[in-house]
C-alpha cells in the first residue's frame, strides 16, 4: 500500500519555511506524494497484451523491479525512434529555450512546478538524449546540459510524461511548433520498454483488445446497456428506436466511444445519437466488435495504438458498409484525423462519404471516408431536416468546451457551436484566449482520468475551471457542453470543485433534448428524466395529447 | 501487493483496496469487510450484493447506474428507483466500500 | 554560472585574436586561415545536420491546427492557420519565419485599469523580429566586401540605412539596433526566472558571440578607422581564393573576422541550427489534409491483432442469446 | 490618527507586500510569472490571490461579516488546498498579513496606544484563520468525496442504501 504520511513533527512545523529549496532543476529528485500520481499497471494487464516486464509494482516503491538491462533498452529505444520519427530528433535538437511556451501549460498553471513547464519537461528527455547522442554533450557533460540516464531520472520521466495530457497547447505557442505531445509520446513509449506503464491506461488496453472497448463491455452487456437506454427513449418520448448491431450490408457503421454506452452523463449523449439516427431513418449499425472509437493504446505506443485502431476498418470491411461516423470523442479524433489511415489504410473497400439524407458529399474525409457526427449533424440542421424546438433547453445556460485534440488535432469549432446554438437559446462563449485552439485542458486527458490523481486532475483543469467560472459570474451559465467522452467523465467532478452549479453535457444530449421526432408524444422530461421548463405550472394532471 | 486476512485465508487486495481476483470472493469477505469499517450487513443489504454477483457473473462487468436504480426500483418500491432520488439522498454515500464488499473489479476507460 | 563560462569564452576568444595578430602577428592564420576552415565546417555541418534530420522520415501527418478545418462549404475555413493544400503551407510557414507569427500569437491587447496591458510575449517578438532582420540587413550590406562592382540593392540598403544622415560616416541604424536587441534578449533571458531556469551555457554564448561582432562591427566603422581598401582586397582574395596580403589591417578586423568565423564554425553544432529546424518542423510544414488523402508512413509494418473471428469465438453463445448475426452458427 | 486609518492610507503597499510574501511561497521561477503576468486567464493562481487578498483586507479593517470573507478566502485556499502545499503551508498566507502589518506599523508610530487597536486586527485574523480551517477541511474532504465517487464507484453507491437510511435515521 502506498505509505501514508505520518503527521508532521512539532519542531517541523516551528520551522514553516515559506521558499522552497531553491535547487537546480537538475538536481531536484522526484517525490511521489499521494494524489499526484497513477498507480502502476499490474500484471494481468501488460501480460495480455504483450507488453515487457509485467510484475508487481507502485511508483513510491524504491525498487521499481527493472529489467537489469533498463538502460541499454531505454537507450536503444530512443535511438531506434530517433531515426524513425524526423519530429523526434528534430525537436530534441532545435528549442532555443526562448520560453514562450514556458507559462502555457495548464499543468504549471495549476501547479505552479517549474518542472511542468513545456520547455523543461522536454529539457528532462533533452538532458539524457544530449549525454548519449551529442559530441558536445559527450564532451561537456553538465555544461552543455547533459547528464546521466540514472533510475531518479527514469522516475522522474515517469512522474512527468504521466504528467503531460499531450493537449499540444503548447505546439500552438512555440515558434518552431516543437510538440510536447511528441516527445511525451516518446517518453512513454521508452518507459513502456521497460514495464512503465499507469494501470489506469493498462486496463482499458486489454479490454480494447480482447473485448473491443475500453471498458470490457461483452456484445450482450452492449446490447442490454442500450436497451436500458431505448427504454429511456420510449418513456420521454413515446417511440422506441430499433438500432442494429453488426447488421452486414448497413450504409453507415457508427463508432462511438463506449464510456457514452456506460457512465453518466455520456450515457445522455448514446441517447441523442439514437433518437438522432431513428428520426431521420439513418441505415447505420453499431458493432459491438469494434465498440470502442477512443485509443488507450495512444498513450502506450504508436504499436499498441494501431493495434487497437485495426478492428474499426476490419468491420467496416467485413460487413461491407459505404462510410463510418464517429461519435463525440477527443482522442479519437486526434487518431482518426492524423492516424489511422496511415495505420490501417487505405480505405479503398469504403467510398467517399454521402449524406443519404442531404445529399451533401464530405470531401474533407474521402481519404478515410470517416466523418465527425457533429459535420453530419451540422449539415442536416442547415439543410433544414430536422425540426428542433430549442425552447426545451431554455432552462440550461450553455457555454462550449473545445476539447483539446479536436480542436488543435483537427480544428473543429463552428460545427458543434452551430449545432448548438440551434438547439437551445441561452449560449456564451468562453473569454477568447481559452477557448478555440488556445483552449485549455481539462486536465485528465491522455489516461490521466484515474481517481487515485485527484489533486493532480484538480490543477491541471483549474484554467479552464477558472474560465468556466467567470462565465458562471458573468451570464449565469450552468451547463458546460463539448464532444468528448473523457471530458464528459472528468468535468463534472472538475465543475465540483472548482465551479459548484454547472453541470457537463454532450452536443447531441442537447440536439436529442430540442428534437421534435415525428410521432412523439407531448415531451415533459429530458433525456435525464428531469422536468423541462415550463412543464409544472401546466400541472401534473395534464393528459397526453400527441403534438 | 496487499492482502487481506479472512478466516485464515489471506486474498491479494490492489492499491484502491480492491479484491484483484473476483472469483475468490465469498460472503464471509463482505461480512470481514464490512466489519471493519463498523458497518452490519442486512438481510436487503445481502440481496443488492447478491443482484450484482449475479449480475457481474453475466456480463463481466458492474451494472450502468441506470441499471442498478431500475433494479433497486423493482426490488425497494417505485419510489426510490429513479437516479434523481438517490443522487439526492446519497450524494456522497461510502460507494467505495460497497465495490470492496461485492468483490467487483472497477471499470476503467473514459469514464 | 553559465553565463560566467560563456562570457568568459568570448573575452579568451578575444584575446586570442588580438595576441595572435598583435604579437605573433599570424595575421595570414587569421585573417584567411580560419575563415576558409570556419566556412567549410558551416557547410558541411550545416549541411550534415539537415541531411541527419532528413533521414528520419516522417511517419504520420501531425500539424498543429489553429483555425477552423476545411468544413461544410458554409463554414469559413482558416486557410493559413489550419491548411488543407500546399499553397497555404507555403503562407503559413512564410508568416512563421519572416512575421514570427507564432510569438505574436498571445499578443492581445487588453485594457485593465485603463492601462493597456500586452501580452508577455511582445517583447520577446519584437526583439526577435528585430535581431533576425537587422542582422539580415547587415549581411546584406556587407555584401559590398565581397562583390566587385557593388551591386545597386547592397547601394540602396546602405543608403536607406544611413537615411538619418547622422554623423560621418553615417550612422547605420541595423548596427545599433542589432547590438541593442541582443543586449535585451540577454538581459531577458537572465531577468525572467523561467528562463533563467532553463538556459543553459550554450544559450548565452551564441548571445555574447552576435554582441561581440556588433561592438567590433561598430567599433571599426566609427572609431578605429580601418584602412577600407586593404580589407576589401583581402575579402576579395579570400571570394576569388587568389593571393590575398593581409598587412597593414588593424588588430580589430582580425577580431571581427575570427569572431564571426567562431559563430560560423559553432553554428551547425548548435542551437543555431533552429534556422533549418523550422522548415522541416512536423506541425507547421504539412497540410492537415490527412483524411483526404493519405499519409504514408514509410516503415508501416503489420502488427498482432485481435481479429473478429477471434472475439466470435469467444464470445459465439453470449452473442447468440442476444440474437446478434454470427459469421458461424 | 489611529491603527484603522494608517492601514487604510498604506492600504496598498500593505497588499502588495503581503501578496509578494504569498507568492514567495511558490518555487522562485513560478513566482516571477504569478506576479507579471496579468490576464486573469493566463495566470487564474494570481488572479485569484490578488483579487482575494484586497477583499480579505477589507474584512479584516472593517466589520468582518463571515459569509463575505468566506467567498474570498475559498476562492485562495481552494487552489491551495490541491497544490504542493501541506496544510500548515497552505494557510501560512494569513500569518503572513499579521507580519506586513507589524512591520508596517512599528517603522510607523511607536507610541503604545497603538498597540491593543493592533491586538483587534489580530484577533480578527485570528477569527480568518479560523474559518479557513475549516473551508480547507471542506476542500478536501470534497477531494476525497469525489475519489471515493469516480464512476467506477458510481455503480454501488446505492448498495449502501439500505444501511444508511438505518444510519440516517439514528443521525438525525
Amino acid at each position: 500500500m502506498a505509505k501514508t504520511t505520518q503527521p508532521a513533527k512539532p519542531e517541523e512545523l516551528s520551522k514553516i519555511d515559506y521558499t522552497p529549496p531553491a535547487t537546480d532543476w537538475l538536481e531536484t529528485p522526484v517525490e511521489f506524494k499521494p494524489g499526484t500520481y497513477c498507480h502502476g499497471s499490474r500484471i494481468k494487464y501488460l501480460e495480455e497484451v504483450g507488453f515487457p516486464n509485467p510484475r508487481e509494482w507502485a511508483p513510491s516503491d524504491e525498487d521499481w523491479k527493472l529489467p537489469a538491462n533498463w538502460k541499454d533498452i531505454i537507450l536503444e529505444g530512443m535511438k531506434e525512434r530517433l531515426g524513425k520519427y524526423r519530429s523526434f530528433q528534430l525537436f530534441m535538437d532545435i528549442c532555443v529555450r526562448c520560453g514562450a511556451c514556458a507559462d502555457k501549460c495548464h499543468f504549471y498553471i495549476g501547479s505552479g512546478d517549474p518542472k511542468n513547464m513545456p520547455v523543461l519537461r522536454a529539457e528532462l528527455m533533452r538532458s539524457v538524449y544530449r549525454k548519449y547522442f551529442t559530441t558536445g554533450g559527450k564532451l561537456f557533460g553538465k555544461q552543455a546540459g547533459a547528464r546521466e540516464l540514472t533510475e531518479a531520472v527514469l522516475k522522474e520521466w515517469w512522474y512527468y510524461f504521466y504528467q503531460c495530457t499531450e493537449c499540444r497547447r503548447c505546439s500552438v505557442f512555440c515558434p518552431y511548433g516543437i510538440d510536447q505531445a511528441e516527445i511525451t509520446m516518446m517518453g512513454r513509449e521508452l518507459l513502456n520498454l521497460v514495464g512503465g506503464q499507469t494501470d489506469w491506461i493498462g486496463g482499458p488496453v486489454a479490454n480494447c483488445y480482447k473485448k473491443g472497448n475500453h471498458l470490457g463491455l461483452e456484445p450482450h452487456a452492449i446490447t442490454s446497456n442500450i436497451d436500458y437506454l431505448l427504454d429511456d427513449i420510449e418513456e420521454i418520448s413515446g417511440i422506441r428506436p430499433e438500432p442494429s448491431f453488426n447488421r452486414k450490408g448497413a450504409e453507415i457503421l457508427f463508432v462511438a466511444p463506449s464510456g457514452d454506452l456506460f457512465g453518466d452523463p455520456g450515457t445522455y449523449t448514446a441517447m441523442g445519437y439514437l433518437m438522432l439516427f431513428h428520426e431521420i431513418g439513418l441505415d447505420y449499425t453499431w458493432s459491438t466488435y469494434a465498440s470502442e472509437g477512443g485509443n488507450f493504446g495512444f498513450f502506450t505506443s504508436m504499436e499498441m495504438a494501431k493495434r487497437l485502431n485495426y478492428k474499426i476498418y476490419a468491420e467496416a470491411k467485413r460487413l461491407g458498409v459505404k462510410w463510418i461516423i464517429g461519435g463525440e470523442c477527443g482522442h479519437m479524433w486526434r487518431v482518426l484525423n492524423q492516424y489511422m489511415d496511415t495505420w490501417n489504410g487505405p480505405a479503398d473497400f469504403m467510398v467517399e462519404p454521402v449524406s443519404p439524407i442531404t445529399g451533401t458529399k464530405f470531401e474533407n474525409a474521402k481519404g478515410t471516408k470517416m466523418v465527425h457526427i457533429t459535420e453530419f449533424t451540422a449539415d442536416l440542421i442547415k439543410n433544414g431536416k430536422l425540426k428542433l424546438d430549442p425552447s426545451r433547453n431554455d432552462h440550461l445556460n450553455v457555454t462550449f468546451h473545445d476539447s483539446c485534440n479536436t480542436a488543435r488535432g483537427m480544428g473543429i469549432f463552428e460545427e458543434p457551436r452551430y449545432i448548438i446554438k440551434n438547439v437551445c437559446n441561452n449560449f456564451h462563449e468562453m473569454p477568447e484566449d481559452t477557448i478555440r485552439e488556445k483552449t485549455f485542458c481539462c486536465g485528465s486527458g491522455s489516461g490521466l482520468n484515474a481517481g487515485e490523481n485527484m489533486e493532480l486532475r484538480m490543477r491541471g483543469g483549474f484554467p479552464k475551471a477558472s474560465a468556466v467560472k467567470s462565465v458562471q459570474k458573468k451570464y449565469g451559465v450552468n451547463m458546460l457542453a463539448n464532444i468528448c467522452a473523457i471530458d464528459r467523465a472528468v468535468l463534472p467532478p472538475l465543475m465540483q470543485y472548482w465551479v459548484p452549479g454547472v453541470s457537463v453535457c454532450g452536443t447531441h444530449e442537447l440536439l436529442a433534448n430540442a428534437l421534435v421526432m415525428t410521432g412523439e408524444k407531448k415531451r415533459t422530461q429530458d433525456l435525464r428524466l428531469e422536468d423541462l421548463p415550463g412543464i409544472e405550472e401546466e400541472g401534473e394532471g395534464e393528459e397526453e395529447e400527441n403534438v | 501487493m496487499a492482502s487481506i486476512e479472512v478466516d485464515g485465508k489471506s486474498y491479494e487486495i490492489d492499491d484502491d483496496g480492491y479484491l484483484v481476483d473476483w472469483q475468490q470472493w465469498n460472503e464471509n469477505i463482505a461480512t470481514h469487510m464490512a466489519k471493519e469499517e463498523g458497518i452490519d450487513l442486512t438481510e436487503e443489504h445481502w440481496e443488492i450484493i447478491r443482484f450484482l454477483r449475479d449480475y457481474f457473473q453475466k456480463y463481466q462487468i458492474a451494472p450502468m447506474i441506470k441499471i442498478l436504480t431500475k433494479e433497486i426500483g423493482k426490488t425497494m418500491g417505485k419510489e426510490k428507483g429513479n437516479t434523481k432520488y438517490l443522487y439526492q439522498l446519497y450524494p456522497a454515500g461510502p460507494a467505495k466500500q460497497a465495490c470492496k464488499y461485492a468483490g467487483l473489479p472497477k471499470p476503467t476507460g473514459c469514464v | 554560472m553559465g553565463i560566467f563560462f560563456s562570457f568568459s569564452m568570448i573575452i579568451a576568444l578575444v584575446v586570442i585574436a588580438f595576441a595572435g595578430v598583435q604579437l605573433a602577428n599570424m595575421q595570414f592564420i587569421f585573417g584567411v586561415v580560419i575563415p576558409y576552415a570556419a566556412i567549410a565546417t558551416f557547410l558541411i555541418g550545416v549541411g550534415f545536420r539537415v541531411y541527419k534530420w532528413g533521414r528520419s522520415p516522417v511517419p504520420f501527418r501531425i500539424p498543429t491546427t489553429c483555425g477552423q478545418q476545411k468544413s461544410l462549404p458554409w463554414i469559413k475555413h482558416s486557410r493559413f492557420e489550419n491548411p488543407d493544400s500546399t499553397f497555404d503551407v507555403v503562407v503559413r510557414m512564410a508568416l512563421e519565419v519572416f512575421l514570427f507569427r507564432t510569438l505574436f500569437r498571445n499578443l492581445k491587447a487588453e485594457t485593465r485599469e485603463g492601462r493597456v496591458a500586452y501580452g508577455s510575449d511582445k517583447w520577446l517578438w519584437l526583439a526577435g523580429l528585430a535581431l533576425h532582420v537587422t542582422f539580415f540587413v547587415v549581411l546584406l550590406r556587407h555584401l559590398r566586401f565581397f562583390m566587385e562592382p557593388v551591386p545597386f540593392f547592397v547601394n540602396l540598403t546602405d543608403s536607406l540605412d544611413g537615411f538619418m544622415q547622422v554623423g560621418t560616416p553615417h550612422l547605420l541604424i541595423t548596427g545599433v539596433v542589432l547590438l541593442l536587441a541582443a543586449v535585451y534578449l540577454f538581459f531577458r533571458r537572465i531577468s525572467i526566472p523561467q528562463v533563467r531556469y532553463i538556459s543553459l551555457p550554450a544559450d548565452y554564448f551564441p548571445l555574447f558571440l552576435i554582441m561581440s561582432i556588433a561592438i567590433s562591427g561598430i567599433l571599426m566603422r566609427y572609431f578605429t578607422k580601418v584602412d577600407l581598401v586593404r580589407i576589401k582586397a583581402l575579402t576579395m582574395g579570400l571570394v576569388t581564393i587568389g593571393p590575398v596580403e593581409t598587412d597593414g589591417i588593424g588588430a580589430i578586423f582580425f577580431v571581427h573576422i575570427f569572431l564571426i568565423s567562431i559563430l560560423l564554425a559553432y553554428f551547425p553544432f548548435s542551437k543555431l541550427m533552429h534556422m533549418g529546424g523550422v522548415f522541416l518542423s512536423p506541425t507547421r510544414n504539412m497540410a492537415n489534409n490527412s483524411r483526404i488523402k493519405r499519409h504514408i508512413n514509410p516503415w508501416n509494418y503489420p502488427v498482432k491483432v485481435h481479429t473478429y473471428e477471434e472475439y466470435e469465438e469467444e464470445f459465439r453463445d453470449k452473442m447468440k442469446s442476444v440474437g446478434l448475426p454470427l459469421e458461424k452458427e | 490618527m489611529n491603527l484603522n486609518d494608517l492601514l487604510l492610507e498604506k492600504r496598498s503597499a500593505i497588499l502588495q507586500k503581503w501578496f509578494d510574501l504569498i507568492i514567495e511561497t511558490y518555487p522562485e521561477e513560478t513566482a516571477k510569472f504569478l506576479k507579471s503576468q496579468k490576464n486573469q486567464f493566463s495566470n487564474p493562481v494570481g488572479h485569484t490571490i490578488l483579487e482575494g487578498i484586497e477583499e480579505i483586507f477589507n474584512e479584516v479593517l472593517g466589520e468582518p461579516d463571515p459569509e463575505k470573507v468566506a467567498i474570498y478566502l475559498d476562492s485562495i485556499i481552494r487552489i491551495r488546498a490541491i497544490q504542493e502545499f501541506s496544510p500548515s503551508k497552505a494557510l501560512s498566507f494569513l500569518f503572513l498579513l499579521k507580519k506586513v502589518i507589524r512591520a508596517e506599523v512599528i517603522n510607523e508610530t511607536p507610541e503604545y496606544h497603538m498597540l491593543e487597536e493592533l491586538s483587534v486586527i489580530e484577533s480578527r485574523i485570528d477569527d480568518l484563520v479560523n474559518i479557513s480551517f475549516d473551508i480547507y477541511m471542506q476542500c478536501r474532504e470534497k477531494i476525497y468525496e469525489l475519489k471515493a465517487n469516480e464512476v467506477k464507484n458510481w455503480t454501488y453507491r446505492l448498495l449502501k442504501k439500505t444501511n444508511m437510511v438505518k444510519e440516517y435515521k439514528a443521525e438525525c
